[in-house]
């Protein structure tokens, strides 16, 4: 008969075969490797903008991160005996995620510590992609933070002035750095942040479009929305969470980020920090973020409660990393609580 | 029936058994736990004055303690000294009772030993009656003077303030002109890293040698401490070295320790106030013992 | 059961194949709280083998007299009396030692190590052997607490027993609370890959 | 069954809220007083003041209440917009672990007011609860019954049963402790025998919680009478004894501790039971299976924990 | 658990708007361009068909021929003796080869009729019969004799269900016109060349079920059939009965039962009930067509148009077949495979069968037989799951397919019911869009076979 493809495992059988799976037969054009990229390609832009806001070095320590992460997860992958995925992007996801979220002014060495904590410890221990509890980039943070407290809460920068992207290399970052908007308002008040960093209109922009001092990827509130909203557009997120966390944050700030009751900044605890990058970036990562919608906005208001809750009362300037990484467990437990509406309950059964 | 009689007789005689074993131990320890407990207090206060590792301690020097004490009537308040007479044949106390704007109410001699003086309860008691009815008496703090050979070398002070967590309770030692002698963190629970930092030489030697009139005002700045000063302040270098650099640095804000401001103004707060309120009332003091001819121990 | 075995196997018995930290599991709540230093991990297992050995010395003299429906509170009662003396020992001679120790050394009435030597081996066994299982139990949780200290102690502050060795501090992780858990779950894992090795080895 | 204990819960929080007002004192005519900032102190009246004599800082004295020798300095008065509210500036960061004591002469009616501006104690209590539950977490953070913790949270079921039954005993326990210490240790100098007095009183409370459940609900009991003895053998029910004797907590603060520790553990056994769950499911190397991986877990959720740490709500 | 149960009265939606079921569904590529504007096309006869015994749901037939015998076309050869099914019919005049066995789809092998055909035999005249006369009882009769079943998919015996049980009383009849797998147009060309014939199947199945309201869903994407049957539905309506058209959103699985009730009716099927509890029935359009021609005509049930499509074929049709063609036959048929054919599939991709040989006959109830190459399908293999939620988000019957498949593999299938694993009928919604590429279903019905019923 006509030219006939035989699969393989089967050449042998004295009738030629063709090959038989279960249904459905056609499957989407969708695929994890191409959402980690696409959402990848969402985080370069405030990457590159980084470089023009704090210097050429953060490109250094971004690749130093996701080099080691993806060095990290193959080599755990090849000792446990697991196909290498590294292709998948998500240990690329990972070390990009860990580098937006430490300063810029840290030592290169640390996010190769964090990558081997959090794809190592926090991932591959426990089952690989998809069985983690916590997501892996905040993990490394939280390790870092822990390991050095000083670098993680001193390292910032000013925004290079004039395209001065080299200007930071070589230079002492103790004698360059500065302190975070956050910090600033935490530990010295409303009035030094004014002193510091000014105010009105002129602040928001500058703020918005990323020239402030912060972690590598966090400024940049413009680029981070544009890219979130590819996400949403794309349907690879949903707003659920993005906008729980948001609006929650917003509120919470402005009933009780103020000297009085109701007099706090919303737009202001959205665009300095990381909310932006944690609502839209972390927060919606599959692994640890609940499926259904219910549990996905409780989990989103969980999330910005406790991030309002740590940045007004905590040890910390900014709460949402750990935020997240308090809520991450819990997406489990919010799953089991508020099931998938089921179509329809057998006649006479459970009531 | 027999089976309960029996598991109550065994079980009080178990009782009884263990009560004797660890009553016995108690009655054993209780004593050098006390000694212990002393000569630790003794140990961090000679640490504070310079007596470290092989340094002896020479004879000359005594430790004399004086009890401030808050003594409250109907309206009225006033603050009562308890301060020692001497070592020895003729110890003993004076009662020093003075009202909020450092003018003499009384004075009266509290006979309780040294010994017993140390015991919180039996002081209290020595003081309620010493205060006179009517009077309700609250310990506020304990001040030691340290003489060598009768006269004055330092002042040992305690004081208790809000760090960044929780509270740091502290002990230091200012010489008779109230410049800083020596400071000891004795307990905090700053974060591990940052914070606790403060228990590091290089943070509590910046102290070391602050004139009264430093204190009084002394800040923290956010910079970094400069590398030949953090040398000194760690003693990594030679002696005549680290007092040049220390008067160098006389009147210097202290530096903050990197990322942990919040715990360095705490301690320098803290330690200004401690002194500044210890100035006051020790100079009150002075004049009225002065004043009152009061023979005391120092 | 253990009558065959000489004082000296029952002593390796709890170091290695019954370790209380690593094989047993028990106790572990030391084992991840207090383990930063060497130091610690000693003075603890000090005051842990006093109790174990003194406990199933003392329960194995009386066995006969315990009435058997009062046997665990006789075992409480004679836990909780030694734990008292080591405690008030161990606060009037090394002050220093015991402030570091928090409130560990009185949760030594809490271990279920202790009741459950006493319940499986002391109340069966003579004096001596009971004393040698003691001796084995609380080095056993000694060594355990000593390997862990030593670990975090080298990795967290650079030194061993308090010594300067490395003369830089390696990761101030270690010396956390939080990596306690890290240690030990490690440490386990490594235990278990040893006993897997040995069995693979073996057949 | 679940529900018999709700209604308990809930009733015995309900009592708490009853208690809750005569905890918190306050004078007639000023309404409310605390510290706003690190220098600043707000006093609250029921009427509006007049402008004229509320911003003359001659008109207060302030003092820590060990140093009433020493006054404060202020540095400014300023009445709100309303005139019910005034705002006192200091000079100097203020010492709030301190007591403060406030003077105020020229007030309508009174020739002198004075009264205390401390930490409100109702939040210290709530702080006390939330530390013990969050912030210090027995668990997580103190590193207290772990057997039991890994021991019990296999299954949701498990950990919440053992949760419940534990925070049960531990409230009657420590309360029941505290009686002991306060009324009978202390008095009669027998300090050195808390460990056998508070071990004897847990071990008491649990055969008493055994008995009458067995008698009063057997089908509670069926349900929840394996955890009664596991509850023995766990150190925070004995812990928390021993930490309220050595910080002299009183009973209210004795019961938010006990709340607290209990609440933690349950919280901790609930988090650990949920991933445990889903950790089964997962290929996880051999020789990490079983109690070693439920370390490295327990690990992460302390590196979690860690963000509560330095929170201070009150 | 909360649940929302809506049951009679029904909230008769805005009939103007398009229906579609409200949660879950995905939007595979439609893919039907290929073939929809193909008018149905008869192939000639082959020399040999082999007949399944078992076409249908329930008990398979008992041969009531015996080899060699010569039989003539519409003549009875197969009944049931015992159980649930419908008699089987020759569809062409021959001479019974062998009774034996024979490749099947689903099962490997099945008992089977092989017919030599006759090809000189002059095909049978079918009459038009008068049937208005005849009662309810007597036209289920002749639904039954005509041997007709569903023809849309599963292939339950028509008469059982144009009987319901008394509990349930029936008041509406859908016709289900949805045909939401991609490349399949059969029912399409059915509903365009057909549409009387359907309509008339719908009054019959009226008389049967003894009522009078009749909606026939269309998904939207076939503008012409909604045309073609509106004008149709419009002759036959009358005030005995009303036949109306709804426009269905183009949806997958729109075209599932229990979807379609609901999209249309607002009724929810409980799980493990039949339609008939809501009031209810369900036929495919086809299977109205049957109807008509079984009860107007007397013919039986043994032609099938089928979709012939995808890129592995030379030439993509509309067939209308004999039942028991092999797919052989119609590969040469249309001029043999092409090159970088990969799978062929009997039904739609995304719930029909992989088949593994050419040797397989059609039955009554295959509705296309896609001949897909290799860029059509997806082979890549799949990876752990990462919890994404997109599944939950396609299942329409609300259940929880990444856990199931989580618990499948780590071999704890018998503790998947609580996510609802037995209320699957196996759409492929979740793999379909699975970025992991897991194949879910599999995974049900190892769950579905290791898992206890509650």
């Amino acid at each position: 008969m006509i030219k006939q493809q035989v699969s393989e495992d089967q050449a042998t059988a004295p009738v030629k075969l063709w090959k038989v799976s279960v249904s459905p037969h056609i499957k989407s054009g969708e695929s994890v490797e191409k959402i980690m990229w696409t959402v990848v390609a969402c985080l370069m832009p405030p990457l590159i903008l980084s470089v023009f806001i704090f210097g050429i070095q953060t490109l250094f320590i971004t690749a130093v991160s996701v080099v080691s992460c993806v060095a990290v997860e193959a080599v755990s992958q090849k000792a446990l005996g697991r196909r290498v995925t590294i292709k998948d992007g998500s240990a690329v996801l990972t070390g990009l995620l860990l580098a937006f979220v430490i300063p810029p002014g840290v030592s290169p060495l640390l996010p190769i510590l964090a990558a081997v904590f959090a794809i190592y410890i926090g991932k591959h221990l426990l089952g690989g992609i998809g069985y983690n509890f916590f997501n892996p980039a905040l993990l490394g943070r939280a390790f870092l933070l822990a390991s050095f407290p000083v670098a993680m809460t001193s390292a910032w920068l000013l925004p290079v002035e004039s395209f001065g992207i080299f200007s930071y290399l070589g230079t002492s970052i103790d004698a360059v750095s500065t302190a975070t908007p956050l910090a600033v308002m935490k530990e010295q008040g409303m009035a030094a942040f004014t002193e510091a960093f000014g105010s009105g209109a002129g602040l928001y922009s500058s703020f918005f479009l990323g020239w402030r001092p912060g972690c590598i990827g966090e400024t940049s509130g413009l680029l981070l929305l544009l890219g979130g909203a590819y996400l949403l557009y794309r349907k690879y997120i949903t707003y659920h969470i993005p906008g729980s966390i948001l609006g929650t944050i917003a509120l919470l700030t402005w009933v009780f980020g103020g000297e009085t009751y109701f007099g706090g900044d919303p737009l202001l605890a959205l665009v300095t920090g990381g909310a932006i990058l944690g609502a839209f970036f972390m927060a919606t990562d599959y692994v640890t973020s609940p499926t259904t919608r219910i549990s996905q906005v409780v989990y989103g208001i969980c999330i910005g409660a406790l991030t309002v809750l740590i940045r007004l009362k905590g040890g910390y300037p900014e709460g949402i990393c750990y935020a997240i990484l308090l809520m991450n467990p819990l997406s489990t437990v919010l799953d089991s609580w508020f099931k998938p509406k089921r179509f329809a309950p057998p006649q006479g059964g459970a009531e | 029936m027999k089976d309960i009689i029996t598991i109550i007789i065994r079980l009080t005689v178990s009782c009884m058994l263990a009560a004797t074993v660890i009553g016995v131990t108690f009655i054993f320890t209780s004593n050098a736990k006390k000694h212990n407990e002393h000569a630790k207090e003794q140990q961090v206060m000679l640490e504070l004055l310079g007596y470290k590792g092989d340094v002896a301690v020479p004879d000359s020097i005594s430790m004399h303690e004086i009890y401030r004490y808050i003594i409250s009537g109907q309206d009225s308040q006033s603050i009562g000294y308890l301060v020692p007479t001497g070592h020895g044949e003729n110890n003993g106390f004076f009662f020093v009772n003075i009202d909020l704007n450092g003018k003499l109410i009384g004075s009266k001699r509290v006979d309780i030993s040294e010994e017993n003086s140390r015991d919180a309860e039996i002081r209290d008691i020595a003081m309620a009656e010493a205060a006179g009815s009517g009077f309700v008496v609250d310990f506020a703090d304990q001040t030691i003077v340290v003489t060598d050979s009768g006269s004055r070398i330092a002042y040992l002070l305690g004081g208790k303030f809000q760090g960044f967590k929780t509270f740091i309770n502290v002990m230091l030692a200012v010489d008779p002109e109230f410049e800083m002698v020596g400071l000891e963190i004795l307990e905090h629970e700053e974060d591990p890293g940052l914070g606790a930092e403060i228990e590091q030489d290089y943070f509590k030697n910046q102290f070391k040698g602050k004139p009264f009139e430093v204190l009084k005002t002394i800040d923290v700045v956010k910079k970094p401490i400069p590398a030949e000063y953090l040398d000194a302040l760690n003693s990594r270098v030679s002696e005549e070295d680290i007092l040049k650099l220390r008067s160098q640095y006389r009147d210097q804000d202290i530096y903050a320790l990197t990322g942990a401001t919040i715990s360095s103004k705490a301690v320098s707060n803290g330690v200004k106030n401690i002194v500044k309120k210890f100035a006051y009332r020790v100079t009150i003091l002075d004049n009225v013992l002065k004043e009152q001819q009061l023979a005391v121990s120092f | 059961m253990a009558n065959d075995k000489s004082s000296m196997q029952l002593v390796v018995n709890g170091i290695l194949s019954e370790n209380p930290i690593f094989r047993l599991a028990l106790s572990m709540c030391p084992a991840v709280g207090i383990s930063t230093t060497v130091m610690n991990g000693v003075m603890l297992g000090i005051a842990v083998l006093f109790v174990q050995v003194f406990s199933s010395v003392t329960i194995s003299i009386f066995k006969n007299l315990i009435h058997p429906r009062i046997r665990i509170p006789t075992y409480t009662l004679t836990i909780a009396t030694w734990v008292t003396v080591i405690d008030l020992v161990l606060a009037a001679l090394l002050p220093d030692a015991y402030a570091k120790m928090g409130i560990f050394v009185k949760l030594i009435v809490a271990f279920a190590i202790i009741t459950m030597r006493l319940e499986m081996f002391a109340c069966k066994e003579s004096v001596k052997d009971s004393f040698w299982d003691g001796l084995g139990m609380g080095l056993g949780f000694m060594v355990g607490m000593v390997v862990i200290g030593f670990v975090r102690e080298l990795l967290g502050s650079g030194a061993v027993l308090g010594y300067d060795v490395l003369g830089f501090k390696p990761l101030l992780f270690f010396i956390l609370p939080c990596a306690g858990f890290f240690v030990v779950g490690l440490m386990m894992a490594f235990f278990n890959w040893i006993e897997l090795y040995y069995k693979r080895s073996k057949g | 069954m679940m529900t018999f204990n709700k209604i308990h819960f809930l009733l015995f929080m309900a009592l708490i809220l009853c208690l809750a007002p005569i905890l918190a004192h306050g004078a007639d005519f000023i309404t409310d007083q605390n510290f706003a900032g690190d220098n600043e102190i707000v006093v609250s009246f029921s009427a509006p003041l007049d402008k004229a004599t509320a911003e003359v800082t001659g008109n207060y004295t302030v003092f820590e209440e060990p140093d009433p020798d020493i006054r404060l300095k202020l540095e400014s008065a300023t009445l709100a917009d309303d005139g019910k509210s005034v705002s006192l500036l200091f000079a100097e960061p203020l010492n709030m672990i301190r007591t403060h004591i406030v003077s105020i002469s020229g007030l309508p009616g009174q020739e002198k007011t004075t009264f205390k501006v401390s930490k409100s104690y109702l939040g210290y209590l709530f702080s006390i609860l939330i530390s013990a539950l969050l912030i210090n977490n027995f668990v997580f953070t103190k590193y207290l019954g772990l057997c039991v913790f890994f021991g019990t949270s296999k299954r949701k079921s498990t950990a919440k049963g053992m949760g419940v039954v534990f925070t049960l005993v531990m409230v009657a326990a420590s309360l029941m402790s505290w009686f002991f210490y306060q009324f009978i240790l202390v008095p009669y100098n027998l300090n050195f025998l808390q460990i056998l007095v508070f071990i004897g009183l847990v071990s008491l409370t649990v055969q008493a919680v055994d008995t009458v459940l067995r008698k009063v609900n057997p089908i509670l009991f069926n349900s929840f009478g394996v955890y009664l003895v596991l509850v023995i053998a766990n150190c925070v029910i004995i812990a928390v004894p021993l930490i309220l004797a050595n910080n002299n907590y009183n009973v209210f603060e004795t019961l938010m501790l006990s709340l607290g520790a209990g609440g933690g553990f349950l919280l901790a056994l609930y988090l650990m039971s949920s991933v445990s769950e889903r950790m089964e499911l997962a290929n996880i190397p051999p020789t990490f299976k079983g109690l070693p991986i439920a370390f490295i877990v327990a690990g992460q959720f302390a590196m979690a924990f860690l963000g509560f740490s330095g929170l201070q709500i009150f | 658990m909360p649940v929302c149960r809506r049951s009679t009265p029904i909230e008769v939606q805005n009939i103007e708007s398009m229906l579609t079921f409200p949660k879950g569904g995905t939007h595979p590529p439609e893919l039907k361009e290929q073939t929809a504007g193909l008018s149905i096309e008869v192939m000639p006869v082959p020399d040999e068909l082999e007949l399944i015994l078992g076409q249908h749901i329930g008990a398979p037939c008992t041969p009531t021929v015996a080899r060699k015998e010569e039989i003539a076309e519409g003549a009875l050869i197969g009944e049931v003796k015992r159980g649930l099914g419908v008699p089987l019919h020759s569809p062409v005049a021959g001479k019974i080869k062998a009774i034996g066995t024979s490749a099947h789809p689903m099962r490997v092998t099945a008992p089977s009729l092989t017919i030599g055909v006759d090809h000189e035999a002059a095909p049978v005249q079918y009459m038009e019969q008068d049937w208005q006369s005849s009662d309810g009882s007597e036209l289920l009769q002749k639904v039954n004799d005509a041997g007709i079943i569903g023809v849309g998919g599963a292939g339950f015996p028509t008469h059982v269900k144009l009987s319901p049980p008394a509990g349930s009383p029936v008041d509406i009849l859908l016709l289900n016109g949805a045909e939401c797998e991609p490349y399949i147009t059969s029912d399409h060309r059915q509903m365009l060349e057909h549409a009387a014939e359907i309509v008339g199947g719908a009054g019959i199945i009226l008389k049967i079920l003894g009522i009078k309201e009749c909606y026939i869903g269309i998904e939207s994407n076939k503008p012409d059939a909604i045309k073609m049957m509106t004008a149709a539905a419009g002759k036959a309506s009358s005030g005995d009965c009303s036949i109306k058209i709804e426009t269905l959103q183009v949806k997958y699985p729109q075209g599932s039962e229990k979807q379609l009730i609901q999209a249309i009716t607002g009724r929810k099927v409980p799980a493990m009930a039949l339609p008939s509890s809501v009031g209810v029935v369900v036929q495919n359009v086809s299977t109205a067509k049957a109807i008509y021609d079984g009860v107007v005509y007397g013919k039986p049930l043994y032609e099938k148009v089928v979709t012939i499509a995808g890129k592995g074929i030379s030439k993509p049709a509309n067939l209308l077949l004999k039942v028991g063609t092999r797919i052989k036959d119609i590969v040469d048929y249309l001029g043999g495979l092409e090159p970088g054919l990969s799978k062929i599939i009997m039904g739609g991709p995304m719930m029909g069968f992989a088949v593994s040989s050419l040797d397989i006959p059609i039955t009554k109830t295959t509705s296309a037989i896609l001949f897909l190459s290799e860029d059509e399908i997806d082979t890549s293999p799949h990876s752990q799951c990462i919890r994404c939620g997109w599944c939950l988000e396609a299942c329409p019957m609300g259940l929880e397919p990444k856990e199931i498949g989580i618990y499948v593999e780590a071999n704890r299938a018998e503790d998947t019911e609580p996510f609802g694993v037995f209320d699957c009928f196996e759409c492929g919604s979740c793999a379909y869009v699975c970025p992991a590429k897991r194949p879910l279903v599999q995974f049900v019905r190892l769950a579905k076979m290791k898992a206890k019923r509650p």
